[in-house]
């Protein structure tokens, strides 16, 4: 402002500007923090996924051989060959180093690269979480929007209420209902759907796809059953708590229909702090999978994961840990990345 | 009754004092520092009421708080009694006894889980209290005017009415019995008619306790009905300090005319100041006032020939003493200070 | 015809809060009217009343005429209709009162794309119009609320309440969370547009100084009722309530030596509209209340040329006329005492 | 209200006459939640079922050697949810489990609870570099795959109700911390903060006294949440075969239930009740959690 | 089998052909010869290589494989055999006598290659194939194993290409040649391995078109699956469960084959782990050293209620080391060197032997502290955790305390001697040489750095002298007889206490088998058979011709999708409606 402005009623000019920064220049470095900082937690998942099963008692090379005969100089081929005759640190160094270039060593059980092994089952993983996501999202968000709109009512209360018991049921019991009535079939109903796996094999083209859709069906209603009451109630908190939002009654007071309103104006303000939780529950859920995965026998990385444990194979093992972490950090992520291109508040 | 029933003489040694106080805060987003409080020279002496007043933003509560010790200054020091202030946590809990503080908001200053006699207590068990602890919260509640003091102890915050909870905020600190009350817009969230309770409150405990305060505010009006000596705040830096009567009726700063002529009652055409109240952490060069200066932009500067100190030359720092003072390039050069009456 | 005109407005919360109680008001176009009294007595309520925004569950009686028009008894499609067109309304916290992930050039032409059929390329027009109107740049309709400062925001509230050239403007305390030099922006913008455009205002604060500055006429409320209304000067000056007397005191006059150490106060809590006191609501607070007022709820009644008030000490109807001098003497000596 | 005017009441009286009326307080809204209600309820007879099982069911129902039935008995008189693998008495057998998966669930809530306020209320308080590091471990331990990472760490350890517990407190607290951090961080801004330390206050009076008594409420909810997730979380991992096998619990059952191939052979008598009374559980904490939750509404900071 | 229920789906159709699917609980680990090692992997590539020989269904004797016939040197260290020339690759070519020396020369060279039977060939001193018909292996020292060299042969000219024989998993591209009955044609992980038959097989076609392994990882979904006619045979892991079993013999077109086991189940007892160098290590503990202990111990085992509550008699009582199923060698004690259950018995031969009661009713040990045994057990097996609960209760009657130690993965304290007793169980083969030879002093590890090929450290000098002898010995009669007092001087030891002998229980549908070779032909099972004679030989049952599983997938995902559908469309129109109703505040 200049010196000689004349003190007037209003000012015309525009404001210089203020602390706020705009949009166009402060994003890319906020995305670059984000960025950064998804990236410092990668390394430290990749650290501790390292130290983390090294604390699993076993020789994983007495247990590879699986009590087999082998001698010293075999043991310590075997050794030599994973690398394990080093000390830690240089296990550790190395092990970072390859796994900065994407390389997580090669499973001690199936002999193959733990990328090979990942790459393979993840598509799986991703198709199962996927569905499930999209579905027990949107019945989320649709459940809670009606549930808070409508609260008190007789609809409400059986919304949250079955919500809730859904959540407090256990997964794999679930699944193992699941397999019983619909699969299996009792009384007069029919096993409708497979009892497993991800494909009956030998299908092609479009059969193809509708008998992965056929198995899909069961873990994705478990999936869904167990994990959109979380979303319902979230939705539904918070648009209680805008409901109360002043801008309402402007809103209202500007003549807009009820459901304009809440189209328009209670619904959109609600969701954002769902967006969060959205996208952080897509990554919980790629590694909370491993029960249903389980029940269903389907080829992902949970049951990958479970098998790894066992033995232990340790790449294997901490390939998959990694990525499970990294789906969360990564979704964690992307909420974050998201979150100010939705919200015009937040940190620009 | 123009004259405070204990108004200060000008050459008792001051009880608190700051002397070249800077607070200054980190800007946002790697921005410049803010400047809270940009040197401020400020006494107050036993028994005396001092308001400061200035718009929102201008550093007021960021003072207060360094008066208090809760904020470090970047530079300068506050005194206390002679001795300055150290920020030992030994040293400032001694300081806190002797020091207190009230918020602006009654209802946030009180914990919705203590009972307004924990609430009351807490200084007295801070600071190991020795004596009869009901007793002395009893008094303290009805010194503040909550009286049958019993019927109030067991009582929550939100049990209470606004005014109410001021009274307990207050008490909490009289249990202690301090010398110096630092009060932040202490009536600011309360109701125009409750509000005159808590100053009658304020003005009877100076009687009767020898209190002296400092009374932060952006209320004109409550500075007129309880201080005896007004300091007005603009952007960090006190900018017009006097006595009461004499800044608030023959204010000679611009910007304390601005203030005094939007006020609703206020006589002749109010000069309202454009935009927004200015930004601590891009202090303008030159008096800091000048951007918005109507006599600057109204030419009445330049006819003083002072147009180009206002917009380069720093002002001086106004001594923290009782004596009417004024940091303008315009008012002290050429403007004589008006009549003393109300223009 | 009136403008707007109130008859007898009861509003009981679903809790069973009887936060307005007959409310009686009229305004003609082009007058401002000021509603002032303290926190919770009811006046956002009364507002919200007047355009049927209170919650579900709420009880509402009386008439609200707006143009002769019941807007209680109005179908709701008729009341969306008077909405905004008609009546339009300025919130107290703007932050709030805007929706925080709309650009508020969009807010503003929202209700204009509804009430006035207008297309896109109008609507925008008009925004850029309005926001020139109250003194921002129309570029800024790309702004976000949060980017603009309290009084920015205040500004755009009050753009939008033009937005559809409404009769009746009612500001609810438009400027109570702003700073003293903003707050006389904003009220000098408020009364230069009322002025321009023949409005019907009514502002409503608890800043009886600032009211009695502002309007024309000027109405007092405690516990849900008005208690005294009159010109606008007349009532700060010279009130006949002992409430509004107590509330006009509590602003000091600047240079008064007379408020000089001696704050005005009123002792006592503001009543609860759940559990409101007998007789007239402000009995147990009133400095002049009599035995009678413990049971007796004074009506508004005539006291003095164009004034109302509701107090047993006010023109009782036996008195007549001359009862409108006794008062002042009687209030004057109840006054509270100065420490 | 509170209007007791009894004169003689030493500061410790008050004190505790005022926690009786707080407590009354809440017990009073707490009844206005009917679902909160009902979920105390269930948790009530749960808790007693689970306390007074010695008596009714005598802790030899997990003999295997003095085992009542035959194998995989069908319901009967005899045994009302029929028999298991061993042919115990499995209503028996399911009554004892509650004993270990609601012990197994508390604790592990109470852990992680305890970590995650500790960690939570410090780094709230406490600024700077203390809490940057708390906050990152917060976050980091926040990005690992709970159920994952418990699955490792009760393979890295031995298997016993210590390594669940240990499992389950280690991996769920971080959410609490965050929720308590912001909660703290809520409660610091509050000017109540700002008079304690004008008073005099120093870090430990802040925490204890005004911080803590605020977080409770949502530490206090939490904790009935997190019962309810550590008592599927105990479930799963000893579905996963991760559990004590020489304990009985409801997790334990439906493992042994499977492994038994009690799912195809269609034995639900064996399946069911074991996860009814999960889900049972779980919701009764769920419940009671969103109950004392809404009472306390931790959000305003504000108890009414 | 309810009217609604689509008609169990029958053998399924694929290419027109008859499809065998059996359901697997294991995961291939891996589809290179030279790697896998899991039983489902190594009876995979039964299906897809022929080996020299192979076993006869009836007795288990050799019969030819590859080789027509073998014969050695006198002094057993040249061993000849005679290359069939009626085999050839799927891709056409001859299996020659080059292909099998090649194969072997590269385990013998590629320490990746010997990954998985490495073993077979340590002893190998060269293997030459003179003519396409001969294959010449020199050994350094007798081998009784080469007769039943378990080794796939695999064809030169592909393999040839193969640069990392560690890395190298077989399963990138399809159909994968071999020889074998069967042609491995598509392979998804933890999904499904498929065979084609083999139509020129020189011992003759398969019947089935097509073999699947199905994965399941869970064995409920695989008994379903089966029940609902999803897989023709579900073998179980290592066997259905007695509820499983019971459930399926009353169902119908399912066929349970609840066939003698190969398998003993055992209790091994640590006797102190020492190498050859004569290093003990571990921390076994001591009183079990004393034999008293040890048979007390295991005469508190009540193996009939353990046959009756844990296998629910899917099982036969344990007594000689070898199942009865061996009959040859099958030993069991005599009756008063049985050591019957007898807990009274049990507690006073550990009261001779000086571990005495306490106050507490705990048995002390010399060191003064109350016993309790760590017991190691599979973390995986329900059977481990159930007998676990038996010797808990059993044994604390005793007044000896067990602590279960439940491990997703045994190995590594038990190859590192660190518990005091494990539960154990081995496949007996045909040969019962190798389960002999673990408990050999020989099988004892270098060091203790090495690992033996010791089972739990025995080491005594009887049972080895009688070892060696029944290794010289040709006649077969009087090598039984050795290997029987063998069995003996073991039971007597008590170091490896044989609890029961568990069936293989099996089941599979016959309205898609119509029958399957089992091994032994008589009584034995049919899943992981020492050859590949269940799935060569099964016979499919004639069904009225390919069935219409694909599309009755397709009609009841239709179905399926049309009722979602409408159950949305439903649910909208009626939110629809009600949300108009309600539009007011
Ligand atoms: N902790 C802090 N960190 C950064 N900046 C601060 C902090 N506290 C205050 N400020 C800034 O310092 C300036 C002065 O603030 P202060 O609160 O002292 O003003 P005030 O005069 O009390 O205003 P108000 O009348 O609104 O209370 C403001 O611009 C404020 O943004
Ligand atoms: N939704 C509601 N339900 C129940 N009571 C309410 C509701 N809204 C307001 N009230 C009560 O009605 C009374 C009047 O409220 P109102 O908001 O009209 O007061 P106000 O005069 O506008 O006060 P303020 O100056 O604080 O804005 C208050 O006591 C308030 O507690
Ligand atoms: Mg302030
Ligand atoms: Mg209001």
């Amino acid at each position: 402002m200049t010196a000689d402005a004349t003190p007037a009623l209003v000012e015309k000019r525009e404001p210089a500007a203020g602390p706020r920064v705009r949009k166009g220049s402060a994003y890319p470095r906020y995305l670059a923090g984000k960025v950064a900082g998804a990236a410092v937690s990668l390394l430290a998942v990749l650290v501790t996924s390292f130290f983390l099963f090294r604390l699993i008692p076993g020789d994983p090379v007495k247990t590879m051989t699986g009590g087999r005969q082998v001698s010293a100089e075999q043991l310590a081929a075997y050794r030599r060959e994973f690398g394990l005759d080093l000390p830690l640190w240089r296990q550790f160094t190395d092990y970072c180093g390859k796994a900065l270039t994407g390389d997580f060593g090669t499973s001690y059980q199936f002999r193959a690269p733990v990328v090979d092994k990942i790459t393979e089952a993840l598509p799986n993983t991703l198709l199962l979480t996927g569905t499930a996501f999209v579905l027990y999202t949107a019945l989320g968000v649709f459940l809670g929007t009606r549930s808070a709109w409508r609260r008190g009512t007789v609809g409400d209360r059986f919304n949250t209420g079955l919500a809730l018991t859904l959540y407090s049921i256990p997964s794999f019991w679930l699944g193992l209902l699941l397999i019983i009535v619909l699969s299996v079939g009792i009384g007069p109903l029919p096993g409708m759907f497979p009892t497993g796996g991800m494909e009956s094999g030998g299908e092609e083209g479009f059969a193809y796809v509708l008998d992965v859709a056929h198995h899909l069906v069961l873990p994705v209603v478990t999936l869904v059953a167990v994990e959109y009451g979380q979303t319902l109630l979230v939705t539904r908190s918070a648009l209680l708590d805008e409901m109360g939002g002043d801008y309402l009654t402007t809103a209202r007071a500007k003549g807009l229909r009820d459901d304009l309103v809440r189209r328009r104006h209670a619904v959109p303000n609600a969701l954002l702090p769902t967006v969060t939780l959205i996208f952080i529950n897509l990554g919980r859920t790629v590694a909370g999978v491993i029960l249903v995965e389980t029940v269903f026998s389907w080829p992902g990385l949970g049951g990958l994961f479970y098998q790894a444990l066992s033995v232990p194979d340790l790449p294997l093992v901490q390939g998959l840990f990694f990525v499970f972490a990294a789906a969360v950090i990564v979704m964690n992520t992307l909420a974050d990345l998201v979150y100010p291109l939705l919200d015009p508040r937040v940190a620009r | 009754m123009t004259m405070s029933p204990t108004a200060s003489d000008v050459t008792t040694a001051p009880l608190l004092s700051a002397q070249g106080l800077y607070v200054t805060f980190p800007g946002r987003h790697g921005g410049p520092r803010a400047r809270a409080v940009d040197g401020v020279d400020l006494d107050i002496r036993p028994g005396e009421i001092v308001a400061l007043v200035g718009e929102s933003g201008c550093g007021k509560t960021t003072l207060a708080r360094s008066l208090l010790g809760l904020v470090e200054p970047t530079a300068g020091r506050v005194t206390f009694d002679g001795r300055p202030l150290e920020y030992s946590g030994r040293s400032l809990k001694a300081y806190r006894k002797r020091v207190q503080l009230v918020l602006q908001d009654p209802s946030g200053s009180l914990n919705p889980r203590h009972t307004v006699y924990d609430a009351v207590a807490e200084g007295l068990r801070i600071h190991g209290y020795g004596g009869d602890e009901r007793a002395a919260v009893a008094e303290a509640l009805s010194r503040a005017g909550l009286r049958p003091p019993e019927r109030f102890f067991l009582r929550y915050p939100h049990e209470l009415s606004g005014g109410q909870r001021q009274r307990v905020v207050i008490a909490g600190a009289l249990v202690l019995e301090p010398e110096l009350l630092v009060a932040d817009e202490p009536v600011a969230s309360l109701d125009a008619s409750v509000r005159g309770e808590i100053l009658a409150l304020l003005l009877r405990l100076r009687t009767e306790l020898g209190l002296s305060a400092l009374v932060v505010t952006h209320d004109l009006g409550l500075a007129w009905n309880i201080a005896d000596r007004v300091a007005v705040m603009y952007l960090g830096r006190i900018v017009e300090t006097g006595a009461v009567e004499q800044v608030l009726t023959a204010p000679r700063h611009p910007y304390t005319q601005a203030l005094l002529s939007v006020l609703p009652e206020a006589p002749g055409a109010p000069v309202v100041l454009t935009g927004e109240p200015p930004d601590p952490s891009r202090v303008p060069s030159g008096c800091r006032f000048h951007a918005r200066c109507q006599i600057l932009a109204g030419g009445e500067a330049a006819r003083a020939g002072v147009a180009d100190a206002c917009r380069g030359q720093d002002l001086e720092v106004l001594s923290g003493s009782g004596e009417s003072q004024v940091a303008c390039h315009w008012a002290v050069s050429a403007a004589p200070p008006r009549g003393a009456g109300l223009c | 015809m009136s403008l707007l005109d109130v008859r007898d407005l009861t509003v009981t919360y679903a809790g069973g809060a009887a936060a307005v109680r007959g409310v009686d008001l009229r305004l003609d176009a082009g007058q401002k009217l000021g509603l002032a009294g303290e926190s919770g007595c009811g006046k956002s309520t009364l507002a919200l009343a007047l355009l049927r925004l209170l919650p579900t569950g709420t009880r509402i009686t009386g008439e609200v005429l707006l143009d002769g028009e019941d807007v209680l008894t109005m179908k709701w499609g008729r009341v969306r209709a008077v909405r905004w067109a008609g009546a339009s309304v300025v919130f107290q916290g703007a932050m709030h009162s805007l929706n925080a992930v709309h650009r508020i050039g969009d807010q503003i032409a929202e209700p204009i794309l509804l009430h006035r059929k207008a297309t896109p390329a109008g609507a925008k027009k008009k925004t850029g119009e309005l926001l020139e109107q109250v003194g921002l740049p129309a570029a800024r309709a790309d702004a976000y609320p949060h980017e603009l400062s309290g009084g920015q925001r205040q500004r755009v509230m009050i753009a939008m309440a033009l937005a559809c050239d409404p009769r009746l403007i009612i500001a609810d305390e438009p400027t109570t969370a702003l700073d003293v030099m903003i707050q006389a922006q904003i009220l000098r913008l408020i009364e230069q547009l009322v002025a321009d455009q023949d409005l019907g205002l009514i502002m409503i604060s608890h800043d009886l100084a600032v009211l009695a500055d502002t309007c024309d006429r000027l109405a007092v409320m405690y516990a849900g009722r008005v208690v005294e209304e009159g010109p606008a000067v007349q009532v700060y000056e010279d009130a006949r309530h002992p409430y509004a007397r107590a509330l006009s005191a509590a602003f000091p006059r600047i240079g008064d030596p007379a408020s000089r150490f001696a704050p005005q106060g009123l002792a006592g809590d503001p009543p609860d509209p759940a559990a409101l006191p007998s007789g007239c609501t402000f009995h147990p607070r009133c400095p002049v209340a009599l035995e009678s007022c413990a049971e007796e709820d004074p009506v508004l009644r005539g006291a003095g040329p164009r004034r109302r008030a509701a107090c047993v000490l006010v023109g009782r109807p036996a008195d007549g006329a001359g009862g409108a001098h006794e008062k002042p003497d009687a209030l004057e000596e109840a006054r509270p005492g100065t420490p | 209200m509170t209007t007791t005017t009894d004169t003689a009441l030493s500061p410790r009286a008050l004190a505790r006459q005022r926690r009786r009326a707080s407590v009354a307080r809440f017990w009073r809204q707490y009844r206005a939640e009917r679902a909160g209600l009902y979920g105390l309820t269930a948790l009530t007879l749960c808790a007693l079922l689970a306390l007074f099982a010695p008596l009714f069911v005598g802790s030899d129902v997990s003999s295997v050697t003095d085992a009542p039935g035959r194998p995989m008995q069908s319901p009967s008189a005899g045994f009302p949810l029929g028999t298991d693998q061993f042919g115990r008495d499995l209503l028996g057998l399911v009554v004892w489990g509650s004993r270990v998966s609601l012990l197994v669930g508390l604790l592990a809530a109470v852990l992680s609870v305890a970590i995650g306020t500790l960690i939570g209320v410090t780094a709230g308080h406490f600024k700077g570099w203390y809490a940057t590091v708390m906050m990152r471990i917060t976050d980091w331990f926040l990005v690992m795959p709970t159920l994952v990472l418990a699955i490792a760490l009760a393979t890295v350890m031995s298997r016993s109700l210590t390594t669940t517990v240990v499992a389950i407190g280690v991996t769920t607290w971080p959410t609490t911390a965050r929720l308590v951090r912001a909660q703290t961080l809520a409660v610091e801004t509050r000017p109540y903060i700002e008079r304690a330390r004008a008073l005099g206050g120093g870090h430990w009076h802040i925490m204890s006294r005004h911080v803590l008594p605020n977080v409770m409420p949502l530490v206090l909810a939490q904790t009935t949440l997190i019962i309810s997730s550590a008592i599927l979380a105990e479930a799963t991992l000893a579905f996963l075969g991760l559990g004590d096998p020489t304990v009985v619990s409801w997790g334990g059952l439906l493992q042994d239930a499977r492994e038994a191939g009690a799912v195809s052979a269609g034995d639900w008598w064996y399946l069911v009740p074991p996860g009814i009374a999960i889900a049972v559980v779980a919701l009764a904490f769920t419940l009671c959690g969103r109950a004392v939750e809404s009472v306390l509404n931790p959000r305003l900071g504000v108890s009414r | 089998a309810t009217p609604l229920d689509p008609a169990p789906q029958q053998a399924r159709a694929a290419d027109n052909g008859k499809v065998l699917t059996v359901a697997v609980a294991q995961s291939v680990d891996s589809l290179s010869p030279f790697l896998a090692v899991r039983l489902l992997s190594t009876s995979i590539h039964r299906l897809m290589y022929e080996y020299l020989t192979n076993y006869d269904p009836k007795d288990n004797h050799a019969i030819p494989g590859l080789a027509t016939k073998w014969e050695s040197s006198p002094d057993k260290l040249t061993w000849t055999y005679t290359i069939r020339s009626n085999s050839k690759w799927s891709d056409g070519k001859q299996a020659t006598a080059q292909d099998a020396a090649w194969t072997f020369n590269q385990m013998m060279t590629d320490d990746g290659a010997a990954t998985a039977n490495g073993s077979y060939v340590g002893n190998f001193k060269k293997v030459t194939a003179p003519s396409p018909t001969e294959l010449v292996i020199e050994l350094k020292k007798p081998q009784a194993t080469m007769t039943s060299l378990d080794v796939p042969i695999v064809p030169k000219h592909v393999w040839e290409k193969v640069s990392d024989f560690s890395e190298f998993n077989n399963d990138k591209s399809f159909p994968v040649v071999g020889n074998g009955p069967f042609t491995l044609t598509d392979y998804k992980a933890d999904s499904y391995v498929r065979l084609k038959a083999n139509k020129g097989f020189w011992r003759g076609a398969p019947k089935f078109d097509e073999v699947v392994f199905r994965y399941y990882k869970d064995q409920d979904a695989a008994v379903s699956a089966l029940r609902k006619g999803e897989v023709s045979f579900v073998a179980g892991s290592p066997s259905l469960t007695p509820a499983q079993a019971a459930s399926l013999e009353g169902a119908e077109n399912i066929q349970v084959n609840d066939a003698p086991g190969r398998r003993f189940y055992a209790l091994a007892t640590n006797p102190g782990a020492k190498a050859k160098n004569g290093k003990k290590f571990g921390d076994g503990h001591p009183s079990l050293l004393d034999q008293r202990v040890r048979n007390a111990l295991f005469m508190a085992v009540d193996r009939e209620a353990i046959i009756e509550k844990v296998f629910q008699g899917h099982a036969v009582e344990g007594e000689g080391y070898i199942p009865p199923r061996f009959s040859q060698y099958y030993w069991k004690p005599s009756a008063d060197q049985k050591l019957a259950y007898d807990p009274a018995e049990a507690a006073r031969l550990l009261d001779q032997a000086g571990y005495k009661k306490n106050g507490d009713g705990k048995r002390v040990g010399k060191d003064g502290k109350p016993i309790s045994y760590r017991v190691l057990c599979h973390a995986t097996d329900p059977n481990d955790k159930a007998v676990g609960k038996y010797l808990q209760e059993w044994w604390g009657e005793l007044g000896i305390g067990v602590q279960l130690n439940c491990l997703d993965n045994v190995t590594d304290p038990w190859l590192a001697g660190k518990y005091d007793l494990a539960f154990d169980g081995w496949s007996v083969n045909p040969d019962p040489d190798f389960v002999m030879s673990i408990h050999t002093c020989g099988a004892l590890p270098e060091t203790p750095e090495d690992t033996g090929a010791t089972d739990n450290f025995i080491c005594d000098k009887k049972y080895d002298e009688l070892y060696a002898r029944q290794l010289a010995e040709y006649d077969p009669a009087k090598r039984a007889d050795i290997v029987q007092q063998m069995e003996s001087r073991l039971y007597d030891l008590g170091y490896m206490n044989v609890m029961a002998y568990p069936n293989a229980v099996e089941a599979y549908r016959t309205d898609q088998i119509k029958s399957i070779t089992t091994m032994p032909a008589k009584a034995g099972n049919i899943y992981g058979q020492d050859g590949y004679w269940s799935w060569w030989s099964a016979v499919p049952a004639d069904s009225g011709g390919s069935s219409e599983n694909a599309s009755s997938t397709v009609v009841v995902a239709g179905v399926v999708a049309v009722v979602v559908l409408l159950a949305g469309l439903g649910g909208f129109a009626v939110m629809r409606r009600r949300a108009t109703a309600e539009d007011r505040e």
